[in-house]
């Protein structure tokens, strides 16, 4: 039983419930506003947990390498992601550069989940990783805007210069991500002893409560989305998160971080985002395909590296 | 005879992107309407397939506008057709309806 | 001849406060209204300026009201005028349509 | 001349449960429904007394489905009748409506 | 103080402060999403705890006589249930079947309710109670649907067959229930310590928020829905939890539980569905009126259940 | 660090991190659901560890000096508002009287804010003062409708005498306080402990949430009602709980409060209702303008009171 515990923890399980039920077409939903809440929530015990990581003695050694290195991967998996899209898959160049921006940048859950699996295997890691998380959230977005400028792509309907820099640049999760781990340094760890029960011990119950609702939830955009998807493209978004999580493995060694470091490093590298990038695509590249790009990474990315990319990268950081 | 108390209006409707919807009422506004009402959507379908409200990014989010004005402020809304699929709404509808007390719909 | 399954009858659609919304729909019962529909509002602007939903105290939620009745019950809903405008609706606005099953719709 | 912009069509709306919403949708689309809308409904009165929604089960939520579409369109709704009411919709009406981009709503 | 802590404890008060403020009209409400999150909580939690439960060693004894008795309990309450609607009530025959449905069916607060409360006692109970709980919810649909069916109801529209086997066997609180109670006889001991927080220390305030909420609702449920209710069907709706805690009682103890486990098999027995059944209910047999069952399982029943059932079972099984 | 930190707590941090991204226009929301749940929240949790302490062998001494002040204070403070908003700013009868009701009362979550901080500074006060909280919601709305009645105010629509009572009498938050309070002090020490995961341990995290909320609304309400209001009447929005929670320290000095107490009563003094008053001025002075009083309470005098009320009036109190 405890080995079948270890390969398959709480939240991964939850996962598989919510997915398995949605594909059963079960009777079951969770409002909205809980997954925004449980969302938010990660992000703030995120942000708050690695400030405090971060004021502890010792706690910044290793931050700029690795923040580089995130940046990097940011800014540069698009890179890779547009050319399969383009060469491999026949996708317009819009709707191409607006899906490369996703995996160039991160989920955040992905990264909660695999944070929380160390956690309960006892394997350490740089606390500051939530700062590298959200620093990859927007070089992507730029990658993506240029990818499709060069050649003459980004056409119709003007930019929206100021609606559009908000999006990149104050989207929603880099803020409150930014926001809490700024918080959770100045506070330090009186800040952090207060807060515990609220970020730590509840953490594990919201993060199963919320991969619940994220197989729902994949399961229903795959219905309503996946019509509209090409064998091809789904063949890539199994691929490139391979492609990401090896570029963030190598990325993580380069750094020097503990396997820890390395694996989220991996994992984030790997991910797809599905709540920035979306939301700065819609605006900067409006004749992008929304379904296509929420599609591919919600409904099968997401699924792929809670079920394949997590236990990979850990088991191949050497955790 | 309560039928004249009522006067002849336009009712617009538009259903957009939730986060194109204030692009569409700061027209509306500009172009004179004294007002506007914004609708949740829950889902919907149209060219884009279906899109399901509730989405993480929110970007698969629909709203409908109403707005009941004159048929000089429908014309200009007409008018300024350009601007207004910039917003790139799904659905410009216009209507006839009547309304009491005339002179808060201009 | 399927047009012949279809019945003239009236559309009234009110916009008000939530809080306001049961005395709306108490007027409407009392007039006879076989029924009605409360669609929530997301936003809205107006004389007051913008009325945003969600405030704490829940006074800036609008709703909007739907009654589809004959056009006896809008003549008395437009009768009843004084009382209805003392809910302070924002929009009284009354349109034509046609319905299947006639006999609901009293 | 902007009024030449505007194309006739019928604006199909239905009340119904929400958990039967799914079967008036799939309907509308293999009649040819180029799209439809889904708004949330906060409470009704009608034949069954006030149906509040958000209880725990949803049997007591309803939707209202707008859809925009030809005359032909709502003929066909309308000679469907027999399927339309096996959703057992609470209303179905039909009214005149003007849209632009007449191609987009078949 | 102690006395009537004992008596009334906190969640118990909690529904009569929601219940008390209904019915004086006062302003207060709570959002439906929390409504449904709150119970998609308590579901979460009670499976966790009844799985880890199971997997301890000796957890699975009287596991079977259990699920013999709770499965027959739920397909044959609805018949007496039927029998007193139809000759005492004069109920239509599709109306009086679903009804019957619910209270042969169960619901997950009225046994989190009598959980907390043997909890904050120290009495102990059987930890693979909540599997009973799920297999419980089921049966009486289907007891239900054969009760229209026999001497022609259930006539109308023709049955969906897809659409209702999913809501039968796949509605949202049995798979929910059942889910989580396998992650948690998987992920054993270490799944429960790590999750404990969120399942156990917050089991109680969540409980209290949820009955407030529940004594809400009843009172608005009662003033919309009330009004179509003969005082024969309110008679029949307290009267129906009597017989079925009685029979779930003498069930109890039958399969030999401890009294703790007694007092929740008459629980089960005595409570009524009202989230489970109603959505089944309303596919299987359309001509039934939600306005009759809804309000008699959420605004007669439940009330009742918690203010008089509970305490009644719990001290006829001697706890 | 950590003198940072004692200045400014963590819930201050997030509302200013709220305000901030309101300010930039981040593109950041949390669910109505989410706020209306934290705001029930913070009243059960409040509530009910009044009540607990007042249970307490000796937890009632220096209660009714208290009640008495906080009554008094409450029916007395919009006198002079409504004098300062009348003859300072021009504002008609009906809007000044129901902007004066607001002062009067009194605001849950700033009452939460400081009494958080005080908790974290080890300060201790008087354990009733829920209750002062309680008591002091509704005087200021009888003295509002009254200013407005004295010289023909109050004209328009004729008063809906059942309505208005429930607001006054019966709304949602006296009521949720005052019955969580009365459920606390029931159940004692024993409703305590076993409550005391979901009240004291997740307080601080549910508070730091409900700040950045609230500070992205004050900013909303800002944005959207702010155009409404004249240089004049923000002025009166930060100079009123000056006068308020002076008037409440001179209070609190004179009922024999410790400083703790002290402090609260005059952060009580200085804040502004947001949800039980606006609620019942729109049905008891429908003529009045909401977009006054709610912009102002929430969007002016709320973030003053976070931002300088609360540590103003925690030193004066000498805590
Ligand atoms: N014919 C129609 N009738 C009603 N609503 C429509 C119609 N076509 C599109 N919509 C709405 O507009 C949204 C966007 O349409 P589209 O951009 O064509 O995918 C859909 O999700 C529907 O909510
Ligand atoms: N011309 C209009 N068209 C559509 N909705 C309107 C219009 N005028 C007012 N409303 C709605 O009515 C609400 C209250 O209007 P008012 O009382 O004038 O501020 C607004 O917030 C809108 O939701
Ligand atoms: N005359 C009407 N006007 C507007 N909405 C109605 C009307 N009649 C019924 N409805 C809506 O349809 C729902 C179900 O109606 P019924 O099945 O007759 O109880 C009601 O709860 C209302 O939302
Ligand atoms: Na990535
Ligand atoms: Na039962
Ligand atoms: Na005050």
């Amino acid at each position: 039983m405890t080995g079948l515990a270890t390969l398959f923890p709480p939240p991964i399980l939850f996962f598989a419930l919510g997915f398995g039920a949605g594909a059963a077409r079960a009777d079951l939903s969770i409002p909205d506003a809980l997954a925004k809440t449980l969302s938010l929530y990660l992000m703030v015990a995120i942000g708050l947990k690695g400030g405090a990581a971060l004021a502890t003695p010792g706690g910044a050694e290793g931050l700029w390498a690795a923040l580089a290195v995130g940046l990097a991967l940011s800014f540069l998996l698009p890179v890779p992601a547009f050319g399969l899209l383009r060469l491999g898959t026949g996708l317009d160049r819009d709707t191409a550069a607006a899906v490369s921006g996703h995996y160039g940048s991160v989920s955040v859950v992905t990264f909660a989940a695999a944070s929380g699996i160390l956690a309960t295997r006892g394997v350490p890691a740089e606390g500051f990783m939530p700062a590298v998380l959200a620093a990859m959230e927007t070089p992507a977005i730029l990658s993506a805007i240029l990818l499709a400028r060069l050649g003459g792509g980004a056409g119709g309907p003007k930019l929206q210069g100021g609606k559009l820099a908000r999006e990149v640049l104050l989207n929603g999760p880099v803020v409150l991500l930014l926001g809490s781990f700024l918080i959770g340094w100045i506070t330090g760890p009186a800040g952090k002893a207060q807060l515990a029960p609220f970020t730590e011990a509840l953490f594990p119950g919201a993060l199963c409560l919320f991969l619940l609702e994220m197989g729902l939830m994949a399961v229903r955009q795959l219905r309503v989305g996946g019509g509209g998807l090409s064998a091809r493209l789904i063949l890539f978004a199994l691929a490139m998160p391979l492609i990401g999580g090896a570029a963030g493995l190598a990325g993580g060694l380069l750094a020097g971080l503990s396997p820890g470091g390395v694996a989220l490093m991996a994992v984030l590298g790997g991910s797809a985002s599905y709540i920035a990038v979306p939301a700065a695509m819609r605006l900067a590249l409006p004749l992008a395909d929304p379904g296509v790009y929420v599609t591919l990474s919600v409904a099968v990315t997401f699924p792929f590296n809670i079920l394949v990319g997590i236990p990979l990268w850990l088991r191949m950081a050497g955790t | 005879m309560t039928e004249t108390a009522l006067h002849a209006r336009k009712r617009i409707e538009i259903v957009v992107e939730a986060k194109r919807a204030d692009d569409v009422t700061e027209l509306l506004d500009r172009l004179g309407a004294t007002g506007w009402t914004v609708l949740p959507v829950a889902q919907g379908r149209g060219r884009q397939g279906i899109r399901q409200s509730g989405d993480l990014s929110g970007v698969l989010d629909n709203v409908l506008i109403l707005c009941i004005g004159s048929a000089a402020l429908a014309e200009r809304v007409l008018a300024a057709r350009e601007e207004l699929l910039g917003a790139r709404p799904a659905i410009v509808s216009v209507s006839e309806c009547q309304v009491l007390r005339g002179e808060r719909f201009g």
